[in-house]
């Protein structure tokens, strides 16, 4: 059994042997010890902080092997992507053009440096362990971020969104960014990143990025063929958010031209079809009417903890039944609330 | 004899003969009947001074007296772009820096703009295969230049001339094929014709209206910029003599440069100089000035506009022309011409 | 006597004196001892060429030799633009035209651009009043075209002087109130004061980078544009004789113009002429040619550089110079200065 | 009662009375004998039309009073606005304006020329008569153009706008057209609309419209106070449309600032509100349980026809009872199927 609950000061070292196995892009996990620490303190005080406008809160799950108490993931999401400046990305706009004279017709694609994405909330740092990846854990840990959210809506934008990975060479180069942002940086892809530490919201950005749009027809073949693509990495962290009611397709990353997802609260399966239940009572094995996986999670903040469940379909029902395990590791009693989404 | 003078009506067999010549990449210059015509008619309307000065167009042919034969011929656009917008890129320079990174990155991009709305036009030279040997190409090409000496006022306070881009040996333009062709969606001789027909309504619509970085282009297309075809290359030598200069301007299909100046620093209006007609007589040409250096001479009749190449010198306010020159100008002596030496003189002060 | 001469390190004390005659609206120069200091270093440099020409700053003064006084400073920058980026709007023309309606609209266009950088600059001109008399201004603007002419391969293609804008009666910037100070929301010499301390970040930030038609802009905003303000206009009409242009960029918070030139086509070019002292001789005197007219002249040594005014004239490649002058300039007659008349002459053939 | 059909040639010169009405701005009605009957004819052919992909066609909708058989409004849509060109509008822009040095985090609006709406279809040309205005026939004629789309969602696209009139002065003057088109266009706003024909697809616009962002701060404090106003005569359609479920904000006219509202189909009430019902018989008067008004609607295409009908919601029952006049009106028996939705 798995559950994903804040992280603590505990985690550390535990993240630090995840952080060791390599992984591309930058949308991932802190690196270093000294990253590491800061971004446990920075969540854990999140988590306790009280919020009237979301700022530059950041709050950072682990998912933890109940049998072994090994990590074996994390899932951050920040509270506003521009709260510390502006986020910029490429917005992909259309541009219709018709002469009537000449009797021509069509479209020219631009990429238009915007900053709409600012004060959205950002989700970010998905990572489980190969083991697990295929298991419907996999997607509660992606969800439960935004299980906290349901919980807690003031402390989010009504609008989320996802940057994932761009496709690189075998070299960590990317051709994307040979093709635009190596132009205005002088320098190769990984070496931006690092100096960037992964942020799009610096002043740096908005002095070097092109400020007028690229017209998408003059930049190099290979170039064009990674837009909006997804490094193999994040293939299921892309599965998983797309079934969530993520789109992709409006933006992509200003450095290495990767799919950013988005959407409105709305649209996303965890807000509009999450439940509150009351919790009953069950028998330790599921029963043999479990046709359904149901992430359940419950809070407050620092006490979040959700974990998968296997049971009836709780449609029609006003309770969900929990095995006594389950209750503790979630800590709720029979009669109080969790929210159910089905995975 | 070859004489550069003011175009008249009864030229118009003679021109559409020399425009046959003319070949392709020449928009301003074909051998049509109707539109040479309606041309010539502005010409003469231009010199006889019966139509605004920015809607002239003084065209001028350098005719070889013995035949009586048209062996090339130019012009000057009183001004562009005052009935249909008149397109170029500007190329111009952002700057894109941090002091956090140490980074300074200096780019070229271009503008589409229509900047030289109403500058005055040096245009349509051509001058005869035939003819091309010696001092002629200059001859043609910096007469335009006494006119505008002796008629300044004439003129709007910039005057440009657009120079054929460079083309690839196949005859393909590479600044074409890495930009207007993504935009255009046709070959670039037909967007080209169309663009001399008047038809200019697509580039509004077609073109690309934002800043384009130039590195966003190929690495020939980006040569191509400011670049000249092969042919063109003495024709923009000349003019950059006279004080013309390229200044960012380029064509909007195959980025040839526009090469301008301000009227008032000419060299022809900084250094050419009036002169008296000296008596046709042994001692004046004995006591004249000898030198290697040709001049051009002009009268300075409006109507009936007239230049010769002489290798007479103005010395003192005086020179002295043979019988022959001063046919050819249609003056006489004692009346005031206006010389410049063909070739620019060296300073010896810097 | 007063002479115009290269800074000397010693001069730093003079110089801050100076400036603390100057007031607001010359960023520039500030009575602040260490930016002064650090400046007068880069300056003794340059004149030494011990830094490469690019970053070189040539700052003369002008000083009262009965008195030791300095009475005037003065500067040109190698280039700029190249460690922080050097900004300006640029007046364009956009033209909107529909044959269909018979509508033909000529806009002018704001752009936001860098194309400067890499010019040399003419800067840092202050006077005392208390030599605001005679032809003192002309000596201290126009010694510089000298040693530019003296000098011409230090330079870059193109030159420019910034001018300070157009201000209302009250002291405020039209041109500010009807655009930056939308989107800096801050006052007008706070803005100035942050970019004088060289904190330019913020422009890239907060400056709309669209281009902007100038219609948009409220009526006494547009009349700004290229405007100088009304202390400047004698400093703007001496550099326009010496041959620079408005060539529509200015200033991008006040709209002050900016004067450039190509340093080949500035007067002092092509009309200053080197000429041999002559000896102090009374036959000398008696023979030189007298005229009304003052001359600019120098000696020809870079790290001494020193310029005078004087009523001597050169001929057929001779000036005669008094032992005073020939002192000033530390010259002795048989060598060589540069001279160029103080007054532009006019062009009797045009 | 009323019903909701499409135009016949018959109607012309009861639209020609309707013209006679003065209404501002350009959305409205087609004015002389020979622009009705061009528009009569084409959406006569448009109904007729074999459609694969929506392009010029135009369906012009009257609402007529049974009882003196007179025409109390008409309702227009257009399968495709770019079918004949591009259509241009003004997209709101919100530009980020964040120094970190100095502190200064603001944003700036401005208005960019676009061509985003282009295929969207368009609805226009609504009026009323006043004594109509009041009733439920108003949102029913409105919205009969979306039961029409709903019954044939092949002529149409997946989304739609309607453009409504801007706020203008006591002369017809627009100080939206004062600040921004007059500069470009020179003329008076009544003389550009006369010579545009209310048309926003034309080369005309591309070639004298501004090409940049229009910073909104720049512009007169009176054309800023009308960008997204709608002239009073247009509140009722406003009013309407709005609670079908279209949105304004996003774009504004080019050249009065009246607002367009638009919408996805899948956040319009008509379509996702809408029923399939069987006709079954009633008495005349309406049952006691009449709680609800509902639109009803048959077709195909030119046998269109839209009525009101009050009865008990049909929610949850199977069957719309309809009196017989009612089918009579509608064309349709017991057992045929027609479209409700609730008005």
């Amino acid at each position: 059994m798995y559950v994903v609950r804040p992280v603590e000061t505990a985690d550390i070292a535990a993240l630090e042997s995840l952080a060791a196995v390599s992984m591309p892009g930058v949308h991932t996990l802190p690196k270093t010890r000294e990253k590491i620490e800061q971004a446990v303190e920075g969540s854990i005080a999140s988590f306790a902080a009280h919020v009237d406008i979301p700022s530059e809160e950041s709050y950072m799950f682990v998912m933890e092997s109940l049998a072994d108490k090994k990590i074996v993931g994390t899932a951050a999401i920040h509270a506003s992507a521009g709260s510390n400046g502006t986020y910029f990305s490429f917005r992909n706009d259309v541009i219709q053009q018709v002469s009537r004279d000449l009797n021509i017709s069509h479209s020219v694609h631009a990429l238009t440096l915007c900053s709409e994405l600012t004060a959205y909330s950002q989700l970010s740092g998905f990572y489980v362990d190969a083991a697990v990846a295929q298991r419907p854990e996999a997607a509660l840990l992606s969800r439960s971020r935004l299980l906290y959210a349901v919980q807690a809506p003031h402390r989010f934008g009504d609008r989320f969104f996802v940057p994932l990975a761009g496709l690189t060479d075998e070299n960590g180069g990317s051709p994307f960014w040979d093709a635009l942002g190596r132009k205005f940086f002088k320098m190769d892809f990984l070496d931006a990143e690092r100096v960037i530490g992964g942020a799009r919201n610096r002043t740096l950005i908005v002095e070097l990025m092109p400020h007028y749009p690229v017209y998408v027809p003059l930049l190099p073949g290979d170039a064009q063929a990674v837009m909006g693509q997804i490094h193999p990495s994040g293939e299921l962290a892309f599965n998983l958010l797309t079934s969530e009611g993520f789109e992709a397709d409006e933006y992509i990353d200003i450095f290495d031209g990767g799919p950013i997802l988005q959407a409105h609260k709305h649209t996303l399966r965890t807000f509009t079809a999450s439940m509150p239940r009351r919790v009953a009572a069950a028998s330790g094995t599921p029963a043999s009417d479990a046709v359904a996986t149901y992430a359940v999670s419950t809070g407050p903040d620092q006490r979040f903890r959700a974990v998968t469940i296997n049971c009836a379909p709780l449609e029609s029902s006003e309770t969900v039944c929990l095995p006594k395990q389950v209750q503790d590791v979630l800590g709720v009693s029979e009669g109080d609330t969790v929210t159910c989404v089905r995975i | 004899m070859l004489v550069v003078r003011a175009i008249k009506a009864s030229d118009l067999d003679g021109l559409f003969n020399l425009a046959s010549q003319v070949g392709t990449g020449m928009t301003t210059l074909k051998p049509d009947m109707k539109m040479m015509g309606d041309r010539l008619a502005i010409a003469v309307a231009s010199f006889n001074e019966t139509i605004p000065p920015e809607e002239r167009d003084y065209m001028f042919v350098m005719e070889d007296t013995a035949t009586g034969r048209l062996a090339g011929v130019c012009a000057i656009k009183g001004a562009v772009g005052l009935t249909e917008p008149f397109y170029n890129y500007r190329i111009g320079t952002l700057v894109h820096s941090s002091r956090e990174l140490n980074v300074f990155t200096r780019m070229d991009t271009l503008y589409l703009s229509n900047d030289l709305t109403g500058c005055s036009e040096l245009c349509s030279l051509f001058l005869h295969p035939d003819y091309r040997q010696g001092n002629n190409g200059k001859l043609l090409s910096k007469s335009r230049f006494l006119f505008i000496a002796q008629f300044p006022h004439l003129f709007e306070q910039k005057i440009i001339a657009e120079m054929r881009g460079y083309q690839a040996q196949d005859g393909s333009s590479p600044f074409y094929e890495g930009l207007g062709r993504y935009f255009f969606k046709m070959d670039f001789h037909h967007v080209d014709d169309l663009t001399a027909l008047g038809k200019k309504s697509f580039i509004a619509e077609l073109m690309p209206r934002q800043p384009l970085y130039v590195d966003y282009l190929p690495q020939d297309a980006r040569e191509a910029i400011g670049k000249v075809h092969q042919a063109t290359v003495p024709a923009r030598r000349l003019l950059e003599q006279e004080g013309m200069h390229y200044e960012g301007y380029v064509d909007i299909f195959d980025a040839g440069p526009v090469l301008q100046a301000r009227v008032s620093e000419l060299r022809a209006m900084r250094d050419s100089e009036l002169a008296v007609v000296e008596r046709d007589t042994d001692t004046a040409h004995a006591c004249a000035l000898h030198t290697s250096e040709p001049y051009l001479v002009s009268n300075t009749v409006m109507q009936d506009f007239r230049m010769i190449l002489t290798d007479a010198s103005p010395s003192n306010g005086n020179i002295d022309l043979s019988k022959e020159e001063q046919a050819l100008l249609h003056c006489h002596s004692g009346e005031t011409v206006r010389t410049l030496s063909l070739n620019v003189r060296k300073n010896q002060n810097v």
